[in-house]
């Protein structure tokens, strides 16, 4: 048979996010398909090197545009590994408010992206219409609404304005109060149900094979894998929350193990801002200009757990004011690659859009 | 003859007239459900001039023949639609089975025409729209054969004037598996979702409309509100017994197109498989025991 | 989570007893990095699978001109026990060829086709390491080497905006002048860190 | 003569017809704006609250569509790297006339806090007429919006001619594509 070449982008409404599926169809099952990235491609790790380790602060949010807190902290973790900084205990507690915060967003976001590729824009318009609520709140805090330089090396930049915990539990409970509608208008929906059911699957295997990790692994595993249990970071050994798995892993269960990330974020800030000390939030980086600012020499990981899984920055310093190398490890990396190229073969035209949306499959962060 | 063609073209700009409010008013509807304010209500009308003033790209002879084809055959099948019990343009002649017949002309004229751009994104989308009308046209078939027969008359008008004389008592009513075969086919008549597959943005980027751009598009947009107009007078003739007045006329034609429009707006979309086997099972089968109730043991409420 | 030094011991165990550690560095206790010689590397990274470290989290290379080297990094993670392992190693510079992994983790493949392209790193064993991912229709050399210079490639492809003098920086007393060129100067020696 | 109601109306040139209808068409083009959803950059975060219930983009008529065919704007939501522009250009192009650009965010204008990089180009207007820039980085929902009726208005006032411009200085144009891209057309086969 003659097999058709389908184009899944960059200009296409199924695609989130400026990258392209190349698509080899036989009728109405895909044949071979790849991504092609590089779209987005602007050259980050060679930019900072060219930056002091202080002007990254400004660069590293917009890594990957959606969730720009966790490069925010990856970094400083990274700088603080390097420095040997204690960061006071407030920062930490305030940290963990505006990651959850942030892990709200995204995961609205990507819920209400769901209703892109299955039709259904009124659960979209709910979704992003919350979403901007966290961004009115993270506007509060930060004075920005996306890219929010906040958590910087030491600390964080300020601290919160006083009564935003209250604007805070405002958002925080009315979204609590809509979850069951949530799930009534997205999968517990029918209609939705009938295309996510039982396709997309990502066995465990596959999970080994291709390094995927965040959500996608632990609905396939069906163990808390996850960094913020794991190998704790900031406070999150001190808060209780759950790790939602599954161990059937199609797209409903992913789906599904996401929404209920949402309320164990919901859970984690109020715990937040029932056991945030007050105290100072910043440690200051060493006297004189921040220019001359210098980091040790070494190699250091530093993981953070991203909605879409282990999200990492590679940093390598020579003693200088600038950062030698670093490296950042994107959190859908895997599945957005070989993950298109091995295991989209094999399912509907109808599903190519699902696929990419329900794998979270990020672009900016695979170009970078 | 003449009058009655002036009536005709007459009848078809009222549709077109009045589908374009409705959808407009819709659109304000469906963005309240969506917690916006929505566009104004004449947006369509903007919509369409806006298309009908830029300029076109063509793809070749059978692309723009298409196109006019489809425009110049649904305003054919419109021409014969009545509107209440008096206006009819061609009295005599709006039998059920012309506009079946004539509806295909656009249809095809639309297949033709999305075909001849040559984009892969609209032979998919082509080849789902027939698909699916494959799908809901047989349940629909044989609920309006079982109006056919219990109304002795295949005239929409005719068959809208027998439920009024029978008191009113509409066939959504007394026949009411039927109604609902009818309005579920209704709505994939109209693409609605979760039908909404051969449209599908965001899999085949708009399906048959993909390369239409400028006065294409606003022809295209024309022949789609006007066939809007003809499949949901359809259902108002033969589901909802006609109306005795364009009063009446328009408030059914009103409710029954929101209510579609609002059960679209929270479903999802099925794929094209999930269309075919959706129709074949639960309709046809209320369908097909309705008939036999009606027909057979007479069974009416 | 309570035994996490222990994971370290345990994974210094597998490592150092039977290959020739060059240098150990244990981070904090979720991390360690090794640095090992080349030829050993497919065999630690057999050796770590095989103990748990199923999963490969990041793969590239970093420059370093000076001593004409390339370092590899492998990045592992093992669920278990939690423990995040760099395994590095130098590569010669001029003919950087390094043997691919993708037999023992499948998922390096993309990275190593990242790697060629921003290194030139070559990756025998990779079926297609060297068609390119990201970058089209480049025409310079791999563009993470130290020694390409982004600003110089930018100015020379792409148009600047040209501002109308209006904008002009108004502080252009001699004085100042001299103080920010000292400053200039601090900074730039500063940039490549300390001079070993 | 003197002018009365019966006098027959001067009878209009072509180029007189030919504006009022424009005119015409002007009202319904800067009422019903549709914008094509492709997403270059990052700015197109803040194009989801912009087009829902935040600040609702319908009520100006705007709305997103599927095709470039179909699109009216052609918004430039951020940084373009080369690989990007290549598309870009293309779809622009595709795109049916009138059709207007809309730059967000400060790196079409000068390539923002990418100057320096090796993948980005650094001045949009050297290869695609801009109309209409919005500045920031990235722009708030209401700057954006701001930038839709800006475009409005100049599309009353007759000054978004951007797709004039490239049909006139089409040479230009494509020397500078050609200058910065080495070669302007996609094909496939790149990455196979």
């Amino acid at each position: 048979m003659k097999q058709m070449k389908l184009f899944l982008g960059p200009q296409h409404p199924g695609m989130h996010g400026n990258a392209s599926v190349h698509l080899y169809v036989d009728g109405d099952i895909i044949k071979r398909s790849f991504l092609l990235p590089g779209m987005l491609h602007r050259g980050f790790e060679k930019g900072m090197e060219r930056h002091s380790w202080v002007n990254n602060i400004s660069l590293i949010p917009r890594v990957c545009v959606v969730e720009p807190d966790i490069n925010e902290m990856a970094f400083a973790m990274g700088t603080e590994k390097l420095l040997g900084i204690v960061v006071p205990e407030r920062a930490h507690w305030i940290r963990m408010i505006i990651l959850e915060l942030a892990r709200l967003s995204i995961h609205l976001m990507a819920y209400g992206g769901l209703g892109g590729p299955t039709g259904n824009y009124t659960l979209m318009y709910h979704a992003h219409a919350d979403r901007n609520s966290i961004l009115d709140i993270f506007e509060q805090i930060t004075g920005h609404r996306v890219y929010h330089q906040y958590i910087v090396t030491g600390g964080v930049r300020k601290d919160l304005p006083k009564g935003i915990e209250k604007d805070i539990h405002t958002f925080i409970d009315s979204l609590e109060s809509r979850y069951e509608e949530y799930r009534d208008l997205g999968i517990e929906n029918p209609s939705i149900v009938a295309r996510i059911k039982d396709t997309i699957m990502l066995p465990e295997s596959v999970v080994w094979e291709l390094g995927v990790t965040g959500i996608g692994m632990r609905s396939a595993v069906g163990k808390p894998y996850d960094i913020r249990k794991v190998m704790p970071y900031a406070r999150y050994d001190q808060v209780d929350f759950e790790v939602p798995t599954s161990d059937y892993s199609d797209a409903r269960a992913r789906i599904d193990c996401k929404l209920k990330e949402v309320i164990q974020s919901i859970s984690i800030i109020r715990q937040c801002i029932e056991k945030m000390p007050l105290g100072p939030v910043r440690v200051p980086l060493g006297r004189g200009q921040s220019m001359r600012w210098t980091v040790p020499k070494g190699y250091v990981y530093s993981p953070v757990e991203s909605s879409r899984g282990e999200f990492g920055y590679y940093m390598v310093s020579n003693g200088g004011t600038h950062p030698w190398r670093i490296g950042v490890r994107g959190a859908s990396y895997p599945q957005g690659l070989l993950g298109i190229e091995k295991y989209m073969p094999g399912t509907r035209l109808d599903d190519a859009a699902l696929w990419v949306d329900t794998m979270g499959v990020c672009s900016p962060e695979i170009d970078r | 003859m003449l009058v009655n063609i002036l009536i005709g073209f007459g009848v078809a700009f009222f549709g077109f007239v009045l589908q374009t409010s409705v959808a407009g008013v819709n659109r304000k509807i469906v963005a309240r459900l969506q917690k916006r304010y929505g566009p104004k209500w004449y947006q369509e009308f903007l919509d369409i001039f806006k298309l009908l003033s830029k300029r076109a790209t063509s793809h070749g002879w059978i692309f723009d023949f298409g196109v006019i084809m489809a425009l110049g055959g649904i305003i054919a099948t419109a021409m014969f639609m009545p509107i209440t019990n008096n206006i009819v343009a061609f009295a005599g002649y709006d039998n059920f089975f012309i506009f079946v017949y004539l509806l295909a002309v656009g249809m095809l004229g639309m297949a033709m025409s999305a075909s001849g751009s040559g984009n892969p994104f609209a032979s998919i989308g082509v080849m789902r729209a027939l698909t699916t009308m494959l799908a809901y046209e047989v349940p629909f078939m044989i609920v309006v054969l079982t109006i056919i027969k219990l109304s002795d008359s295949s005239s929409l008008s005719l068959i809208g004037a027998f439920q009024q004389s029978a008191g009113n008592n509409w066939f959504l009513i007394a026949l009411p598996l039927g109604g609902v075969v009818g309005l579920i086919s209704l709505m994939g008549m109209l693409g609605k979702k979760p039908f909404e597959t051969y449209i599908a943005p965001a899999e085949i980027a708009s399906g048959p409309m993909v390369e239409y751009g400028g006065k294409q598009l606003g022809m295209l947009f024309i022949m789609h509100e006007i066939t809007v107009f003809i499949e949901v007078s359809l259902f108002v003739h033969l589901f909802l017994g006609g109306a005795e007045n364009i009063f009446i006329f328009l408030i059914k034609y009103f409710l029954v197109y929101t209510a579609l429009n609002l059960i679209s707006n929270v479903n999802g979309r099925f794929k094209i498989d999930q269309v075919v086997k959706f129709y074949y099972k639960w309709p046809l089968i209320m369908a097909v025991t309705q008939a036999i109730i009606a027909i057979y043991f007479g069974w009416v409420i | 989570m309570t035994n996490s030094m222990s994971n370290v011991e345990y994974l210094k165990g597998v490592i150092g007893q039977t290959y020739k550690v060059l240098e150990t560095d244990v981070i904090d206790q979720y991390q360690v990095s090794f640095v090992v010689k080349q030829d050993d590397v497919l065999q630690v990274l057999v050796t770590l699978k095989n103990a748990g470290w199923i999963q490969m989290s990041y793969l590239s290379a970093i420059d370093w001109p000076d001593e004409n080297k390339f370092e590899m990094v492998y990045i592992l993670m093992n669920w278990e026990r939690p423990v995040h392992v760099q395994v590095r190693t130098k590569i010669d510079r001029n003919d950087p060829v390094m043997p691919s992994i993708i037999t023992i983790y499948p998922g390096a493949k993309y990275y190593e086709r990242e790697c060629h392209e921003f290194f030139g790193v070559k990756f025998p064993g990779n079926p297609d390491y060297e068609k390119q991912l990201i970058l089209e229709l480049w025409d310079d050399m791999p563009p993470l080497r130290k020694d390409f210079d982004p600003q110089a490639y930018s100015d020379r492809k792409f148009t600047k905006r040209e501002y109308s003098e209006d904008y002009k920086v108004l502080s252009e007393e001699p004085s100042k002048k001299a103080k920010r060129e000292t400053r200039k100067e601090r900074a730039e020696s500063l940039k490549g860190g300390p001079k070993s | 003569m003197k002018s009365t109601k019966f006098t027959p109306a001067r009878k209009l040139s072509k180029e007189e017809v030919d504006r009022k209808w424009w005119e015409i068409g002007d009202f319904f083009r800067r009422n019903s704006l549709w914008m094509l959803m492709y997403c270059t950059g990052c700015c197109a975060i803040e194009l989801p609250p912009a087009m829902t219930s935040a600040y609702d983009m319908e009520r100006l008529g705007m709305g997103p569509m599927a095709t470039p065919r179909q699109a009216d704007i052609l918004l430039i939501s951020g940084y373009l790297s080369v690989k990007s522009l290549r598309r870009v250009i293309y779809t622009y192009e595709q795109m049916g006339e009138p059709k207007y650009v809309v730059g967000l965010g400060s790196c079409p204008i000068n390539g923002g806090i990418y100057h320096d990089s090796h993948a980005v180009i650094n001045q949009l207007d050297q290869y695609l007429p801009v109309d209409t820039y919005v500045a920031g980085c990235m722009p708030n929902t209401e700057s954006v919006m701001n930038g839709f009726v800006d475009l409005m208005e100049q599309i009353r006032n007759k000054t978004a001619k951007g797709w004039v411009k490239y049909q006139e200085n089409n040479e230009w144009y494509k020397k500078n594509q050609k200058a910065a891209l080495g070669e302007v057309d996609v094909h496939d086969e790149f990455h196979e």
